[in-house]
């Protein structure tokens, strides 16, 4: 087991490294001419209003949530599917429970209106 | 096990000192959910770590751990939640600044 | 022809034998593993080439005209003019900006497709490695690609890709979750996460594709349905492209990046397009199996094949809006593929009691 | 010095430099940034106590959605004034003099007492076992973590919208 985690271990390291040779050898090739204008930020020609950090709506906080509960869900469901094939009539009750009652959630935050896109 | 359990523990133990010393100090409510995240992280590597040195045929460290992450992460969306109406109500995340409660 | 069948194994393990005798066997064991991750990680900005020519060609086409053709014969390099003109294209760091968040966050949003590879089978004995929680692990490291765009959108100190950055991962998150179900449904027919078992769980008899997943009726067609639109969804292309629209928000998040920068977004967009085609082709189109051709001459024509479909509809298909986009991945795509899990799950079930 | 030690060492260094950032760090997102570093020093842990499932967990549950919420929560209330908020409370010197009692209490207790230990193979594949382990004799957390998720959703819908 450790070996083939050696594997992915390098395998990290090394694809974490790749990108790096083109940004470094694209510093020595391409010209550098910094200038106050150039470096402004990109507004559609407008000065830039305010500060970069203002406040959101919250819909986006409210879809990363439904996915960290789903996320957990669809994590929960891998080691039964993995192992459906052993298991009897009673996981697949089992499981449709659990599944049941997170269903209750995705339908409370549709009614509720978290799912439309304010 | 090549490395020895108590290696283990004593990262186990670091990483929750360090977390509890954010959920202490920090005046940040964010910043104060992070360290609590760490102090959960810290708890699962004992669990697995135990699991795996006292009694490798049983995953029950495992197991627990995978309860721990469900826990951990219901937390953190909850925890985030209160921040956000905190935030939207009185424009401020730092913690010790809240104090409707206080007399 | 069993010789040509499995040639690079057969290659690898003659480089093995020579190395042995020179050197100790952990040694060895690293040498080889860094020889096949140079052999992967070399051969992807290859068919990241290829792919820029074929997605000019594609759409051009069916846009009724003739894509590049004055770089080299019928436009052959296009890519390697692209390729220079990223190299000596200047790099802009906007001001104030958070310098080492705006370097990394391309480099991440690049990085991750390729450790996803490590589990792709592209032949008979030819994976990286055959981890045993396979289609898991390409599950969980393309997952932190969301990390990426919001450094990209953070690091740039601009509204508007900061904005860009949020949306664009708004979608991914949606899109993430049918797509894990989906891949449920699969590893339940195939009854193990790792790739070469899926793979294997398909051999029809006499291997002409009578066992792929796609043609377990009435499952696999449903999660092929819903694991393809995610796919496309997850890679920002096609009729799910809004964070990068033109006509939206500037140019999403990638608006700060300038130069070689951008090309690694673009490298990292192209490089996951692949890893997805040969997802789908080893979970749903039977990975390299086939009659008669070599295994991995099967397997790049099939990923090949998903890679054209993807180009096909960025010619044909209009953009979503954003909330037909987020109310088809949560009001349609979740329920449907929580359904076919129960599905599969009482056919195999039926199936154990007829059996 | 075999190497499994060796990648521990490093894994812990990688873990224990991603918590001090996480509290140190004076911007928030810098600190976030440092808490995904300690979550993939986690997951190589688990790599090591031979629990696949968990690594890929780790990642895809921490690093993908938990971080990701997190992040967009900062971005939610970093604050038109984007000011730097002074670091640390007022309770800095009784927290450590807390830790450093903690630390006293706890390191000793670790070193000198004996852990049972077992010399049997850890199994390879623990993904089925564990969906074994989760269907039966954990069939009832199982259900009551999916009562859990749901009463956290609809809290924190509750709780973040808008009225």
């Amino acid at each position: 087991m450790l070996q083939d985690y050696t594997y992915v271990g390098l395998m990290t390291v090394i694809a974490l490294i790749f990108p790096i040779i083109p940004v470094a050898l694209a510093k020595i090739l391409s010209p550098k001419k910094p200038s106050p204008i150039k470096n402004d930020i990109y507004e559609c020609g407008l000065e830039t209003i305010g500060d970069s950090w203002i406040q959101f709506r919250v819909q986006y906080y409210l879809y990363a949530l439904l996915f960290v509960v789903f996320d957990v869900e669809t994590v929960f469901l891998f080691p039964w599917a993995v192992s459906y094939g052993v298991l009897g009539w009673f996981a697949l009750i089992e499981t449709f429970i659990f599944v049941a009652i997170l269903l209750l959630g995705l339908a409370y935050a549709w009614r509720k209106g978290a799912l439309e896109w304010v | 096990m090549s490395v020895p359990l108590t290696y283990y523990l004593i990262l186990g133990a670091a990483v929750f000192c360090i977390g509890l010393y954010g959920a202490l100090v920090r005046r940040n409510a964010v910043g104060i959910l992070m360290a609590l995240e760490l102090m959960l992280n810290a708890v699962n590597i004992n669990l697995v770590a135990f699991s795996r040195a006292v009694t490798p045929g049983l995953l029950t460290g495992q197991v627990f751990a995978l309860f721990v992450i469900a826990v951990a992460a219901a937390e953190a969306a909850v925890g985030l939640a209160i921040i956000i109406a905190l935030y939207r109500s009185k424009r401020t995340v730092n913690a010790d600044e809240v104090d409707l409660m206080k007399g | 022809m069993d010789a040509i069948n499995n040639l690079f194994p057969n290659l690898s393990a003659a480089l093995d034998s020579l190395l042995r005798r020179f050197l100790p066997g952990t040694v060895v064991d690293i040498v080889m593993m860094l020889v096949s991750i140079v052999t992967i990680l070399l051969l992807l900005p290859v068919v990241f080439l290829i792919m820029t020519y074929l997605e000019r060609k594609i759409v051009a086409r069916i846009q009724d005209r003739w894509g590049p053709n004055r770089a080299g014969p019928w436009g052959i390099l296009q890519p390697f003019a692209d390729m220079i003109k990223m190299f000596t294209k200047e790099d802009i760091v906007p001001a104030k900006a958070d310098k080492i968040i705006h370097f990394l966050a391309p480099v991440i949003v690049a990085a991750l497709p390729f450790i996803a590879f490590t589990v792709i089978p592209f032949g008979r004995g030819m994976i990286g490695r055959d981890l045993n929680i396979g289609i898991l692990f390409i599950v969980a490291v393309t997952s932190p690609a969301a990390i990426g765009i919001l450094m990209a959108g953070w690091g740039s100190n601009n509204k508007y890709s900061l904005l860009g950055g949020m949306r664009a991962v708004a979608q991914l998150v949606s899109y993430e979750v049918p797509m894990g179900l989906s891949i449920l449904v699969i590893v339940m027919l195939a009854g193990s996460l790792s790739m070469q078992k899926i793979v294997e769980a398909q051999s029809g008899p006499g291997n002409l594709g009578i066992g792929w997943f796609i043609f377990a009726i009435p499952v696999g067609p449903i999660a092929f349905f819903t694991y393809f639109f995610s796919a496309v969804a997850e890679t920002n292309r096609a009729p799910f492209d809004i964070p990068e629209g033109e006509s939206e928000i500037v140019a999403g998040y990638h608006t700060e990046y300038t130069g070689m920068k951008f090309g690694l977004f673009q490298m990292g967009e192209y490089v996951s397009v692949f890893g997805q085609s040969c997802i789908v082709t080893t979970l749903f189109f039977g990975g390299w199996q086939g009659p008669l051709l070599p295994p991995y001459v099967w397997f790049f024509l099939k990923a090949f094949a998903v890679v054209f479909v993807f180009m096909w509809l960025r010619g044909t298909l209009p953009r979503l809006r954003v909330d037909e986009l987020m109310g088809f991945a949560w009001k349609f795509m979740v329920p449907l593929s929580l359904a076919n899990i129960f599905l599969t799950g009482i056919l195999i079930r039926l199936v154990q009691i007829i059996s | 010095m075999d190497i499994p030690l060796l990648v521990f060492l490093a894994l812990a260094v990688v873990t224990v430099i991603g918590a001090l950032g996480t509290v140190l760090m004076r911007n928030i997102v810098h600190s976030a940034l440092f808490l995904i570093v300690s979550f993939v020093g986690v997951a190589g842990i688990y790599v090591l106590l031979e629990a696949d499932f968990l690594f890929a967990i780790q990642i895809l549950i921490y690093v993908g959605a938990v971080a990701t919420l997190i992040l967009f929560g900062v971005m939610l209330t970093r604050g038109v004034r984007g000011e730097q908020p002074q670091l640390n409370n007022q309770f800095l010197p009784a927290a450590i003099m807390a830790i450093l009692l903690f630390v006293v209490v706890l390191v000793p207790v670790i070193l000198n007492s004996i852990w049972p230990s077992s010399t049997q193979p850890a199994p390879t594949a623990t993904t089925a076992l564990l969906g074994q382990e989760l269907m039966g004799t954990y069939a009832l957390p199982f259900e009551v973590a999916g009562v859990l998720l749901l009463i956290a959703l609809v809290g924190a819908i509750i709780v973040a919208r808008e009225h």
